[in-house]
């Protein structure tokens, strides 16, 4: 039996705004094992490795290293007793160097002068020891994603962890960085490492992790050992249903292209290209999903449909109009929705009230203006109508929005932008971390008005099941561009969207047909 | 125009420029951590009120000094507790600290002397020497331009050495520049922020201090109410344009000391005296405007070369 | 605030000792035990300026008749500060009153009938100011462009550079009186006292701000232009002004300073603490607000003299130079002898300097101040 | 959820409560413990002062009016997150271009009070929020930060306004730089005869109503918030955000606009502003106070009149300096602006309560 390295033991943990996120969580990591921690966005993953690295304090449990009990007061804490974290987002500071990224916080040097050359050699030495590659005097704003996780794992390697953790490693690397990834992880694991690894791809956790525990709605539901696991299980124990569960739908009356979007290529700041040339249109009383791992460039697209980004070659046209040079509101006239899919940023003020919230777009509509004053009138019933019709529930319209439920936030939001008056939806990610009752509702939503009323709605969605029970048609974005287009739902199934998503097929412009 | 005109012109410009320098350097550190420090004016006053009622009671300058450093240090933990402890606005604290210690100092004047508009007779407070340096001194412009400053006067030409070496040269100063950039990446490797903002600012308020003490104690002999007079603001300027660069925040610095003299020896041909004393401030203005607006068109030029290189490569591919 | 119960228990004792200046009120003295005295500081007193030397004579008279006197300061913020005055006066129950002119006058004046058994002192009023319609107030206004004239004259006989300086505090109208003065002062110089080629030359400089750092800076620059004798207006800040002349040697060196509103040689050298630099004052043009207030109180007591705005000038030793040690010192004997006779000229008329508040407005003195060739 | 809501009302309010308590109490406490007043001249004084007479009363009131308009300005201003401070000068400088047009245009020759007046609100206003455009542009198209702007500027306005004062409207025959007299049609009369309480409060009875109305019924108020809020969700919403947030600065000035036209058309004779007044800065304090809601202002305004109000009262029975307040202020600002002050205590009510919460559900799943 293998050492256990880590146990954490009894976590519960409430935020602040009273959200419990982890509730009596137990699980434990042995040496030499790589152990997988899954569940839905919102889980409470995030929320537990912050505990064990000492950015968060818990209400109740114990974490034991080594079988001995501690108390992680901070991250330096943590690192002192061999706790490393790469983070679901880098944690590097880009005005720096690679060095000087991964001595920080340790760095080499007679008292408190910094030795520069030291910390180049400890970089080079540890980069040739992990076999992770890496320029050590290089800027890290300039460096690629890849390399930049290997930075963080060089950062947690050279401090001497033995506990790993890696918070959705992969979301953001092409699949030859996820395989050079997990060659390194196996290694590191031979070494004797505790690895914990987080991830929302279950073929990766199949291939590289020796067990898995399971939370759902902050709890535990489960853990599987590797010989154990197989997708049915494992996602029967993420979101507490058979996956299998095709929505009825109905044969479509399609009409016409009501948004264009040609030849879109965006250029980000740093001169990265995260769209390239990427055209395709949405119909009337259509469903169109775009999947694909996050980071390939579907933000983009919808930020760039929305007017929140400027593209950098190409257009866009919206009930056929163009959109350049139009502000953000124009765009929204023209007929154009948006559900963001960073709610608490995009979607919502957390300190205004829900009725704020819903007027945010209206302030400039005919409807619900007097003047320069706002009609109240008009506005309260409107209100009081979408909390009724989407089910919002809340004690008061005048309570900040922050009180209420994530599911609750989003009706919130959906309810804004069903009713806005546009014909064109942009979804994207409308059901992330919400409950299933809330996504089922979102869904039904969806549907019927894109049958009833005519919408098109674009369906931006990392879940899998999602986007192939709503669309009519799906596309897969791969490295800016449109892999993939299937137009018959019943061909299409997870394994295939995975080779396509992962790079592993693409499709000819031929074999994808039109895309309108 | 004589030479020796020039001479005490430029002269003048130096002296003036120094207390600015030190505010600029307190600024360019705190910038550097990613803050901007308003309370500059605070730490100034403080100093310089306490360095004057200890040095006249120990009658030693060292004492007087470190006081008045220990005085600036104290109110500056009390900011950051503030600021980072209780979460206060950073900036809104910083102005009211502003208007705390313009307040305190004048009470503090009042509990020990009884008189609220400065000590001039009732402390004799020792004062930092001027000093000739030894060859600089023989050279013809620039020895009497140079040499004869206030001692405040060349250690803040050293600080600017200092605060470059921090900066660049020491884990600190590594850790001081991640934090400014991203904090959360600081975190996570265990370096607390709000530690390391302590720190700046601490450091920040030690340099400041200097400055204050220049004008109560090498400038003058005596604390005068309010003797700041917006300075702080103005070395904060200074660090903002020069983009929180050591030297370019102390050259910028001695710019505004350029202008103060222009305005003062102006008062011989103008005498519209209200007038002249805008000058500097107009100045700022203008400075701050104009070379924000060249920045940003450099900046934004630079991203558009970048951009369009990118292009080309892929198309390349 | 022990400084005030000081003044008043010092004062009981003293009350009757001081009579040699006052012999032929001594009547009346002893009506006055219980009366009750209010200073009013329109700023704060400490300023070694206006708000010091009315400070003096309240403390004087305190003394010289045994009555109670209570200070108050108005501070720097206007908004309370004629509020605070009134405040004072409504609760205070005082019998006397004595304040600066500035800034609370139209106030004050407004409010004083309703005081009409209190009697108000202010000092440092405008000359033009017309008190016929308050029978309770007494104004004490000076001459301080004669003062200024003698000043200006002496600067010159003592310039070595030919070239002579004054920095005046602000660009306000009593300091504008002192600069309309001094100007006179220097082109009467010019006009009929200098060999030819030998005429003198003049920088004015304002302060660009009202500090000790401000007056540091303009009196600087003044000698850094050649100025070698500077008359510096700004009693409050003379500090900074002694600062400057001390960096360029002094008197040692043939720069002069003088100072301004009283004798600040002798105050400084008499000083517990020292002020650095005060043996550069070689004289000071004084506008004796002390004196004149006390004058006042005693002509207000024995009834002799009326009450309405009074101007004090060289004649009546209002304004004038302070003839100390210092000035003695340095002097040389035929300037004294010159300064004397010029004094003389002024008292007989046969001089008459020229005041700000005799111009018809401000161009006719900016062109008087900035052109050398211009003459009233 | 309903009980969540009413325990963080009820912490905001303790917060606010507590700070100033807090910090009344540490400072009477220094006063006594550093001069030689006793502890009964400082209650009778101090916190007593202001209400012994109606003249000490008017005083508040006087600075109640300014803090008033100022504070609403701040709401806009802060309200939207920027620290744009030129109120300050904009309080010197205002009233001295309404004075240029007032003693050297005939347009106020015999127009009767109110059309006087309403002139010289109108000069003060287009002055303030033209003044408080030039940080907020340098913010929003140059990335200059508008407080660095803003507090230079105070000193430039300043000194400007001394020169204008001077070359343009000094009354020559005083024996200061200041103005001729007020004529009677522009001027706030005093109400109360004999204090400080002038015609002006009713500008801020309806500068008062007007920001209220504006913070919660207009539209530019919601977008304002908005934009305060949550920037990236205001841009998100099709909001303009630039142009909103300029427009709360030019509202912020407008107010800071008004506040100067009744403190230097109410308070004074004449025009003689020779230093900062602080109204601005005061301004910042009474919107923190009033946790940057318009409708809060007055009570917010009352309290920080009324603390200065007794520092004068204290200084003019026992000579201590008026500046202490400003140390108060300061101790006032820490408690009330903290967000970490009783939140421990709040997160354990909140946690109780959920808690409980996650009980009762538990029993019914
Ligand atoms: N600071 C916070 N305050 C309140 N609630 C929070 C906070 N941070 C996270 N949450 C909530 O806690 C829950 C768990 O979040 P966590 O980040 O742990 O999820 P996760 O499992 O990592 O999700 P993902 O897969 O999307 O990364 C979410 O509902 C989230 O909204
Ligand atoms: N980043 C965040 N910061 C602060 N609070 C957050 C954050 N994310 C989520 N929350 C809050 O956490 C709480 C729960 O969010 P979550 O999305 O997990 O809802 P939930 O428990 O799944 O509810 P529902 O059943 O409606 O989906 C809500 O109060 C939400 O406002
Ligand atoms: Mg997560
Ligand atoms: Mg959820």
């Amino acid at each position: 039996m293998a050492k256990e390295l880590l146990k954490m033991e009894g976590i519960t943990k409430i935020y602040g705004n009273g959200f419990m996120a982890n509730k009596n969580i137990t699980f434990t990591v042995n040496e030499g094992e790589i152990h997988a921690l899954i569940g839905e966005n919102g889980a409470g993953k995030t929320t537990l490795m912050k505990i064990l690295f000492g950015l968060e304090s818990c209400q109740e449990g114990k974490i034991y290293l080594n079988g001995q009990e501690t108390h992680i007061e901070n991250p330096l804490d943590a690192i002192a007793k061999g706790v490393g974290m790469v983070h679901q987002h880098f944690m590097l500071v880009p005005n720096l160097s690679v060095a000087e990224n991964v001595v920080l916080g340790i760095e080499p040097g007679p008292g408190q002068i910094f030795d520069k050359k030291t910390a180049v050699r400890m970089t080079e030495e540890a980069s040739e020891k992990f076999q992770l590659k890496v320029d050590p005097n290089a800027l890290v704003r300039d460096i690629s994603v890849g390399l930049k996780q290997k930075v963080e794992l060089l950062k947690a390697l050279i401090r001497g962890a033995k506990v790993l953790i890696l918070d959705e490693p992969t979301a953001v690397l092409t699949p030859q960085e996820v395989r050079e990834l997990f060659v390194q992880l196996k290694s590191l694991k031979e070494s004797g490492y505790g690895i914990i690894f987080i991830s929302h791809k279950l073929d990766e956790v199949m291939e590289l992790c020796d067990s898995a525990t399971i939370l759902r709605h902050g709890r535990v539901t489960g853990f599987v050992k590797k010989e154990e696991m197989n997708e049915v299980v494992l996602s029967r124990l993420i979101v507490g249903r058979d996956v299998v569960s095709t929505m009825e739908k109905d044969e479509s009356s399609v009409g016409d292209t009501v948004l264009k979007v040609r030849g879109v290529t965006y250029v980000d700041d740093i001169g990265k290209k995260l769209v390239d040339d990427v055209s395709f249109g949405v119909r009337a009383g259509e469903i169109v999903g775009i999947a694909g791992v996050e980071g390939n460039g579907q933000n983009e697209i919808s930020e760039i449909i929305t007017g929140l980004l400027h593209m950098t070659k190409g257009t866009v046209s919206i009930n056929g109009t163009e959109t350049s040079g139009l502000s953000i509101s124009q765009i929204r006239k023209l007929g154009l929705a948006h559900i963001s899919e960073d709610r608490m940023t995009y979607g919502c003020a957390q300190e205004m009230s829900i009725y704020d919230n819903l007027s945010s777009i209206y302030l400039d509509h005919p409807k619900f203006t007097k003047g320069i004053f706002i009609d109240q009138k008009a506005l309260d019933q409107y209100v009081k109508d979408c909390i009724k019709e989407f089910e919002i529930a809340c004690d008061s319209e005048k309570s900040p929005i922050r009180m209420l439920s994530g599911g609750n936030i989003q009706k919130v939001i959906v309810a804004r932008e069903f009713t806005s008056g546009a014909n064109i939806i942009i979804a994207n990610q409308p059901t992330r971390g919400i409950d299933v009752g809330t996504a089922s509702l979102i869904h039904k939503l969806l549907q019927k008005y894109t049958r009833e009323k005519g919408f098109a709605v674009l369906l931006i969605s990392s879940d899998l099941n999602e986007v192939m029970n709503l669309s009519d048609r799906l596309l897969i974005m791969r490295d800016g561009r449109i892999a993939a287009q299937f137009t018959d739902m019943n061909k299409v199934n997870d394994e295939l969207m995975g080779e396509y998503m992962l790079g592993i097929k693409k499709m000819t412009e031929e074999e994808r047909g039109d895309l309108h | 125009m004589s030479l020796e005109y020039i001479e005490t012109f430029l002269f003048s410009a130096v002296r003036i420029a120094t207390p600015i320098m030190y505010v600029a350097l307190c600024s360019t550190i705190a910038l550097q951590g990613g803050l901007t420090n308003m309370a500059a004016e605070s730490m100034m006053l403080i100093s310089a009120v306490t360095g004057v009622i200890f040095s006249a009671i120990s009658q030693n300058l060292l004492i007087g000094i470190l006081a008045g450093m220990m005085s600036s240090v104290l109110i500056t933990l009390f900011l950051c507790f503030a600021a980072f402890v209780m979460k206060v606005d950073l900036y809104l604290m910083s102005i009211a600290l502003n208007t705390a210690m313009s307040g305190a100092t004048i009470y503090i004047m009042y509990v020990t002397t009884g008189n609220k508009a400065n000590t001039a007779g009732y402390f004799a407070s020792l004062q930092m020497p001027n000093i000739q340096i030894p060859i600089i001194k023989d050279i013809p412009l620039i020895g009497n331009v140079l040499s004869g400053h206030n001692g405040f006067t060349y250690l803040a030409v050293i600080m600017i050495f200092v605060v470059w070496f921090i900066i660049f040269r020491t884990k600190l100063g590594l850790r001081i520049r991640a934090v400014g950039q991203n904090p959360q990446a600081a975190e996570s490797v265990g370096i607390n922020p709000s530690k390391i903002y302590t720190i700046a600012f601490v450091m920040a308020s030690a340099i400041a201090s200097l400055g204050g003490m220049f004008l109560s104690m090498g400038y003058q002999n005596m604390f005068i109410r309010d003797m700041t007079g917006g300075k702080g603001f103005i070395g904060m300027a200074a660090s903002t344009i020069a983009g929180a660069s050591p030297v370019g925040s102390a050259l910028l610095a001695v710019v505004f000391g350029v202008a103060e003299a222009v305005t003062n020896y102006s008062k011989l041909y103008i005498t519209d005296a209200q007038f002249l004393s805008a000058m500097p401030y107009i100045i700022t203005t203008v400075l701050l405007f104009v070379l924000s607006y060249i920045r940003l068109k450099n900046s934004e030029s630079e991203m558009r070369k970048r951009k369009a290189a990118a292009l080309k490569a892929h198309e390349n591919l | 605030g022990g400084s005030t119960e000081e003044a008043a228990t010092t004062a009981a004792t003293a009350g009757g000792t001081s009579t040699e200046t006052s012999g032929e009120t001594s009547g009346g003295e002893d009506s006055l035990e219980g009366k009750k005295l209010l200073f009013f500081a329109f700023q704060n007193i400490g300023d070694y300026g206006t708000n010091d030397l009315g400070y003096y004579a309240a403390q004087e008279i305190a003394e010289k008749y045994g009555i109670e006197m209570t200070l108050v300061e108005g501070g720097l913020d206007a908004s309370t500060r004629t509020t605070t005055l009134l405040d004072a006066i409504e609760t205070g129950g005082y019998d006397y009153v004595i304040s600066s002119s500035w800034y609370i006058q139209d106030d004050l004046l407004a409010n004083v009938d309703r005081f009409p058994d209190m009697k108000f002192i202010l000092y440092d009023t405008a000359p033009t100011l017309d008190l016929t319609d308050y029978p309770n107030v007494f104004g004490v206004s000076f001459r301080q462009d004669e003062g200024s004239f003698i000043t200006a004259v002496y600067q010159c006989l003592m310039s070595e550079n030919h070239k002579i300086g004054a920095a005046a505090n602000q660009d306000s109208p009593i300091l504008n009186d002192f600069v309309t003065g001094w100007l006179a002062g220097v082109k009467y110089y010019n006009d009929n006292m200098a060999a030819d080629g030998e005429e003198v030359a003049y920088n004015i400089a304002y302060y660009s701000d009202q500090t000790v750092q401000g007056a540091y800076e303009t009196v600087n620059v003044l000698y850094n232009n050649g100025c070698d004798v500077v008359y510096n207006i700004g009693g409050s800040y003379c500090v900074g002004a002694l600062n400057a002349c001390s960096e360029h040697g002094g008197i040692e060196n043939g720069q002069y300073l003088i100072g301004v509103d009283y004798d600040q040689y002798t105050t400084f050298a008499n000083a517990d603490n020292e002020v650095a630099g005060y043996e550069n004052l070689v004289t000071s043009m004084e506008k004796r607000i002390t004196q004149c207030c006390v004058l006042a109180f005693d002509g207000i007591v024995s009834g002799d003299m009326e009450m309405g705005n009074h101007r004090f000038g060289v004649t009546d030793g209002g304004t004038g130079l302070a003839y100390n040690e210092n000035y003695y010192a340095h002097t040389p004997e035929d300037v004294q002898a010159t300064i004397t006779e010029l004094e003389e000229k002024i008292t007989s008329g046969e001089i008459v300097v020229p005041s700000y508040y005799d111009l018809p407005d401000y161009d006719t003195f900016a062109q008087f101040r900035d052109d050398p060739e211009y003459r009233l | 959820m309903k009980k969540v809501q009413r325990v963080e009302a009820l912490f905001e309010l303790l917060r606010v409560v507590l700070g100033l308590l807090l910090a009344y109490i540490i400072t009477l406490v220094i006063i006594i413990l550093t001069s030689d007043v006793t502890p009964q001249e400082v209650v009778t004084n101090f916190v007593l002062g202001p209400f012994t007479t109606s003249r000490r009363f008017g005083q508040l009131m006087g600075k109640f009016i300014p803090y008033v308009l100022g504070g609403c300005g701040m709401c806009f201003i802060y309200g939207c997150g920027r620290f744009n401070l030129v109120g300050e000068g904009i309080v010197n400088f205002a009233p001295a271009v309404a004075c240029i047009v007032l003693f050297n245009t005939p347009l106020f020759d015999h127009v009767p009070w109110i059309v006087g007046v309403v002139m010289l609100l109108v000069i003060c206003c287009a002055v303030g929020g033209g003044l408080s455009l030039i940080p907020a542009v340098g913010r929003e198209k140059l990335k200059i930060s508008e407080m660095v702007t803003s507090i230079i500027m105070n000193y430039m306005l300043l000194y400007l306004s001394l020169w204008f004062l001077k070359i343009f409207f000094a009354d020559r025959s005083q024996a200061f730089l200041c103005s001729p007299m007020y004529p009677e049609n522009a001027s706030f009369f005093q109400i109360l005869k004999g204090t400080n309480l002038h015609a002006g409060i009713f500008v801020s009875i309806i500068g008062w109503i007007v920001a209220c109305l504006m913070f919660d019924r207009m539209r530019i108020g919601v977008k304002i918030r908005i934009c305060g809020s949550n920037g990236m969700f205001a841009k998100y919403s099709g909001l303009n955000t630039t142009k909103i947030v300029l427009i709360a600065q030019l509202i912020g000035g407008i107010y800071a606009g008004a506040a100067a036209c009744v403190d230097a058309f109410g308070m004074y004779t004449r025009y003689q502003y020779s230093v900062l007044t602080n109204i601005g800065m005061d301004a910042l304090v009474v919107a923190v106070i009033a946790r940057k809601k318009p409708i809060f202002i007055p009570l917010a305004a009352f309290v920080l009149a009324y603390i200065r109000t007794s520092a004068v009262v204290l200084n003019l029975s026992t000579n201590i300096p008026i500046e202490f307040v400003n140390m108060m202020q300061a101790v006032l600002i820490l408690f009330v602006a903290a967000q970490h002050f009783l939140k421990k205590s709040k997160e354990k009510a909140i946690y109780k309560i959920s808690m409980e919460e996650n009980k009762g559900k538990g029993a019914t799943v």
